[in-house]
């Protein structure tokens, strides 16, 4: 996402206007992609997560998703907007913001937003970007959950997210996405979040499975799924969503919209193609889990590229994208023995970074005529990329390790081996998901 | 009166209630259970085949008179084999009574399978 | 929902335009914010009360809210719109419209809506007003089912449910939303349908509760749900929905709507945290079914007033919320032992009731400036709320009765106890939900 | 959908401009629309279908469903939307359009439609035209699945797509809605896909059908549906994507737009209503599965009619449906003993028939003023339609019929005995569906 | 101590749990089954009304004292009975031991039922 | 050879399953009941804690040589047992026949639990 501040505005008189104002077009599309992308979280990823693992945990997964969406939308309204989009003083400025709008203060409901793509004028409500930003904030913490699945305690579970949202989402998003952040600065582009969201989530992701160990009876590869219509339905909302997430990141219901609507589309499609192809060629039937995964994995990889690579781009794109999370998926990970269970690291942190790259080579000027990537002669982009996959990794990483240290010695992380055995819906919500009894 | 027990692989299901029809069984009772045991089956989740301990099979359940044993069991047999590890086991152990719930019927007439 | 035909709606000016006319953008917005509505009955309410009964009664659940969404849409075509929306004349008009739109007679497609709130040029087809206040009068008696679950007779429900929207809702709607309505012309406020649809449906669910009997083998406690997930599912599309319902009031995508937007998102949320926590500290362990049914409680308190009420009004009201339904659904309701078998009345009517009389307290002139409660100076608020709350409440549980009554007397409502124990689905619709022969 | 690029469509005049842009307002509506009707095939359709079949064939369904969507998607890229709407030379520009925009080259982010319907300046991107038809695409050979469910082979189904959008779908679209169709310039009319979707995809299945032969142990009556709560869920699904089909088919969000949605939703309300009375009369008891077939026969047949007919043509249409396609399904069929597993002639096919024909008697001036059938005094209308459903009849009968013949003979399109025995999930996809190992 | 295994219609097993109830049987076990044979149950699909020849039904499995069968299996007749066609069996064999986990108790000692 | 049923909390399985290997049980069989009778298990639903008279449990079913019964037994009770009400009951009966459909071995060959 590109923003930049410039004036704000008092809302109104539309058209032939040269003064920032609220548009009922744009709105009407952010309030849209607004819903679509809570809508990904639950119940999309919730099925698409809860759909793979076994019948005693759905529950918890679910519940997971649901606290949160509950729990970050309030810290984003009492603080999280603040600290990303907000402005601080000095030396900090570039690195997080401060709490002048903590609680939202100071945001009347006709105040246009700050932040804009292609729209200088044509914008959307102050309050609507809060909102569609605080989308953002609830589904990437939730991503993380694929990593521990099945094993974690809810108390530390929901500590962890929210002190991981104050420490590293909240900065890694300040970064990248406020007019004051310095890797925005730099020049690095994100357009939807393939670094923000999911090379952030999924190094947390590949953190956090590490530090909290196999499932007891984890041996190197996935167990079925419990439901895999579940599956189904979850990924083709999350797919649904996504236009949410790519096209309504341009801020506004034009031609760049409609292009980051086709490209994730095409991405998708692509990507969910090649993947059942290398299921057909090397496990010798196509599965549904695998067209999934892969629809999956094209569409966070397309995320950072959306609005910045056209139909070509975008093919190539895909396909490297499912060969590279394939090999990740079926190949590295059950070598490396660790428990990333529903391939949160393999799939979602993967094809972030790959797509955060790619972005560097295939961005061309035909989409937005200031961006051009090194195919397009423009070499700089490319090594701004990395420089800013690079921060990010390593910022996560280091942060999410003490973070999770932290929870670990206080209230605990590990569910104990009987609650593990039971199943975390009965031991930690005290409900069955299905019950037979009439 | 005997009770059949037969766990079969769920894959061969239509096959032995054909042969059972075929051998004069008009009802028989089933419910789906799983296997607990070694590793056994050949699965396929994201890319990845692998061996699972637990098997799903069906478990099918036949009263039947003493003298139609046999013939059951060796149809049972014939339509579920494959011949691979796995294709299951037949228990075979007595009944003293049986009832037609309809009728209040006891004892073998309430079996459908006639003497042979 | 408030609306003014002649007063205007402050802010503004459209289009170098200032002649009422379809505006395109908030024609997009309302289209969508009709099929959001759409879906909140079904699947959203339909999986939310499917999920919560036992697997024998799901499909008559599932086939209550289906009918109830094809029933009520031909009978707001043929005559509810224009019973609710249309003039009548002499003593009459404050109570209940005429038959002059009766099937739409008169509507052409590019009129504009008679009725608007904050943008009084650049309004939507009058078409999709009849379309999008159809939505709501099909959602309205399909929150009562959740009352007489288990239970009732699928042919007096049908009759019921026809009855109880010509006789309870469209007069009621017509009262609060029309604009000769008496309780409007009162001054009292409803924005999405706090009084209209959550008291009015709540109470009529109370009182068929309650005339209908308990379920024979309910022993005051509630029965475990046959399917949680689903419960999630129609959770999480309700919350999705939900946005379409209170954003959509605003009838354009501007400010308002953007405001109304925020605060049912995070009244939802902050509902559910507080009922999760209810959860953990009174019940010992944090629930699925209970973060869900907080949600909702959250969404139902804020509708009425999410157009009126800022970010620390909403805080207030949706705490408050979870406080007050959990009461009523855990302590309450089995200490007077009537079985309102999904908490119909515990969750909506009540929620309802308590963001009606909220509305009163907390409007805030930030909001609308023409609307301030008791908390900002202006107490005649509260007390014109609590009598439209109170009015309602008598009118509908008067007219529940006496209907509630008729249909007994005729066609019968309660299942027989063969039924009840077999189960509705088998006994009424001859189909087993799920169905395991291959 | 009627289009015409250089004839004007009548009404609406756009805010001061006369030159063709990209206006927000309908390019939000547009965006959603298109999401919209993805959602109709993942997971609507695919949990429609995947419902009504066996537990051992859902995987099987529901894979289809997403491969159709991603494939088709990625043919559209390649040479679909230019093979549809682009334009060859000489005498072939009345059939078939050429290979200029295959992969889309030449369109570029911010060029607008060249395609509308009733507002001629106010328009929509092209990119997004292009994505919005794509979904069309992808549903049509999707909706054929339902014919040869639960006994076809994985490979042959993929291959027998592919080539039936190349030669059937293709062509036909471009003779009725590109702008050089030779229908369409005679005059037919298909306003949101009655011919080209659904009579063109209810032939294929008739014969699709008929050449598979039936389910081995298929006894002229449906199999007990494995999951009626997800034949509803797609059910819902499908009728909320509808809106996006049938109003987004107005391409712009205006009076027109929200007749469609009226009508729409009207005549979903009405068949199912029908059907479930159908259901009581002769079947003794009111179904769920009833109720949403005659939901999915209603919006089947309303579609080619969704922008030509008022209120009275759509109770008439709405009708008519559920009573000839209850016909079909319950005594037809039966009687004539072909397999088409689920309805997807008798629904589809006889419904888009139905209301194709039906268009040519009802269409009303009061709506589109340029179109009238013979009850406005314009007989034309009807034997010109009558005409085109039976050159698409026979056109998509006889390719068919060529097409399955080929994919039999190289790849084989039966599933053998053992497959269908043991079921498509396991043989063809090694998945179970529900795995109750914990 | 014999086990007592009853088939009985899904639509009759609250009358048949009160029954059994009734007749102090304290605890016992029931899940669902299929059974596979000739045509038997009408069931409505798409308007259409059609014999179907799976009928579902439940099991239910109760260990008892020996002198306590005969009330037992009259529980259950008189509760399930319908008297159409498809009203179920009971089969009724010999257990020769029985443990209550809890305590380890062994014996008929390890039922709830007591002599009568 | 003997058919050992036992019914057992779902909690327990695994603990269950482990001590069965321990054991060298190499295969036994389950599926999931539901136990009907007195109120027992604490539920929450909504706020509320209560006491449902179902009961979810788990059913194994395991056929073992007569001299293995005792320690297929223990293992069961040692590795089930809470000390709460409701930790399930075990039957053992007799089993007449065994086959392994593979080969069609009869007999207790047919099992794999080696004589011990
Ligand atoms: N002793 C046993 N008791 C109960 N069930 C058994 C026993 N042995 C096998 N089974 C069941 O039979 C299934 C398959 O039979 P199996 O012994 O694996 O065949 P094979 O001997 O050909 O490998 C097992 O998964 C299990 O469910
Ligand atoms: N010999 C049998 N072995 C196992 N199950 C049986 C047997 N006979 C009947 N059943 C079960 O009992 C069910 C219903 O009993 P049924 O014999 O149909 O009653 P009726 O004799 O009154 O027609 C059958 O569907 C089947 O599940
Ligand atoms: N006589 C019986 N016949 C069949 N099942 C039984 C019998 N007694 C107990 N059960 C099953 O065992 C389960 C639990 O055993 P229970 O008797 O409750 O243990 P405890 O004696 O420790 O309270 C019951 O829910 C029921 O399913």
């Amino acid at each position: 996402m590109i923003l930049s501040v410039m004036t704000a505005g008092a809302q109104g008189t539309a058209v032939a206007s040269t003064v920032p104002h609220i548009d009922f077009g744009n709105t009407a599309w952010m309030l849209v992609a607004t819903a679509l992308v809570m809508l990904m979280t639950i119940p999309g990823l919730a099925l698409f997560y809860g759909g793979l693992v076994r019948r005693k945990n759905v529950l918890n997964i679910l519940m997971q998703c649901l606290i949160a969406t509950s729990v970050i939308s309030i810290e984003w309204v009492v603080c999280g907007y603040s600290m990303t989009f907000g402005s601080s003083k000095g030396i900090l400025a570039p690195f997080i913001g401060g709490f002048d709008w903590a609680f939202l203060k100071g945001i009347k409901i006709n105040d246009v937003s700050p932040y804009f793509i292609s729209q200088p004028t044509a914008r959307i409500p102050h309050l609507l970007y809060v909102m569609y930003q605080c989308m953002f904030a609830v589904i990437t913490p939730a991503l993380i959950i694929g990593a521990f699945a099945e094993r974690i305690k809810f108390k530390g579970y929901l500590l962890f997210i929210i002190l991981w949202s104050l420490f590293v989402y909240n900065p890694v998003a300040h970064w990248m996405w406020s007019s004051d952040g310095w890797l925005l600065k730099m020049g690095a582009v994100d357009f939807a979040g393939g670094i923000v969201v999911h090379v952030n989530a999924g190094i947390a992701a590949l953190i956090t499975a590490v530090m909290l160990g196999k499932r007891k009876d984890y041996r190197n590869h996935a167990i079925p799924p419990h439901n895999i219509p579940f599956v189904v339905i979850g990924t083709a909302l999350l797919w649904f969503g996504w236009f949410g997430f790519n096209a309504g990141s341009a801020l506004a219901a034009d031609g760049l919209s409609a292009n980051a609507f086709l490209v994730t589309h095409l991405a998708a499609a692509t990507a969910a193609f090649t993947w059942v192809m290398l299921d057909w060629i090397i496990g010798k039937k196509p599965t549904v889990v695998g067209i999934c995964t892969g629809a999956v994995a094209g569409l966070a990889t397309i995320t950072p590229a959306a609005g910045f690579v056209d139909v070509a781009g975008t093919l190539f794109i895909s396909v490297a994208s499912s060969l590279v999370c394939f090999f990740m998926v079926a190949i590295v990970k059950p070598r490396l023995g660790y428990d990333d269970s529903l391939d949160a690291f393999g799939v979602h942190g993967i094809g972030g970074l790959l797509g955060s790259l790619a972005t560097g080579l295939l961005a061309t000027p035909v989409i937005q005529a200031a961006y051009s990537g090194a195919f397009y002669g423009n070499h700089k982009l490319f090594w701004t990329q990395l420089f800013a996959v690079f921060v990010t990794v390593v910022y996560s990483g280091v942060i999410t390790f003490v973070l999770f240290k932290i929870v670990e010695k206080t209230v605990g992380v590990r569910a104990n081996t009987k609650q593990e055995a039971m199943g975390l819906d009965e031991t930690m919500h005290s409900e069955n998901a299905y019950t037979d009894i009439d | 009166m005997k009770k059949i027990e037969a766990i079969i692989r769920r894959s061969k299901f239509e096959e032995v209630k054909d042969a059972l029809h075929a051998a004069d069984i008009e009802w028989f009772s089933y419910w789906d259970i799983t296997g607990a045991g070694k590793e056994k089956e050949g699965l396929m989740v994201r890319g990845q085949v692998f061996e699972s301990s637990y098997i799903q099979r069906r478990m099918l359940s036949i009263v039947v008179r003493d003298q139609n044993v046999v013939r059951t069991v060796n149809a049972i047999i014939a339509a579920a084999r494959t011949g691979e590890m796995g294709d299951g086991k037949i228990f075979v152990s007595s009944v003293e009574e049986s009832y037609r719930i309809r009728t209040g019927e006891k004892g073998p007439e309430s079996l459908y399978l006639n003497d042979v």
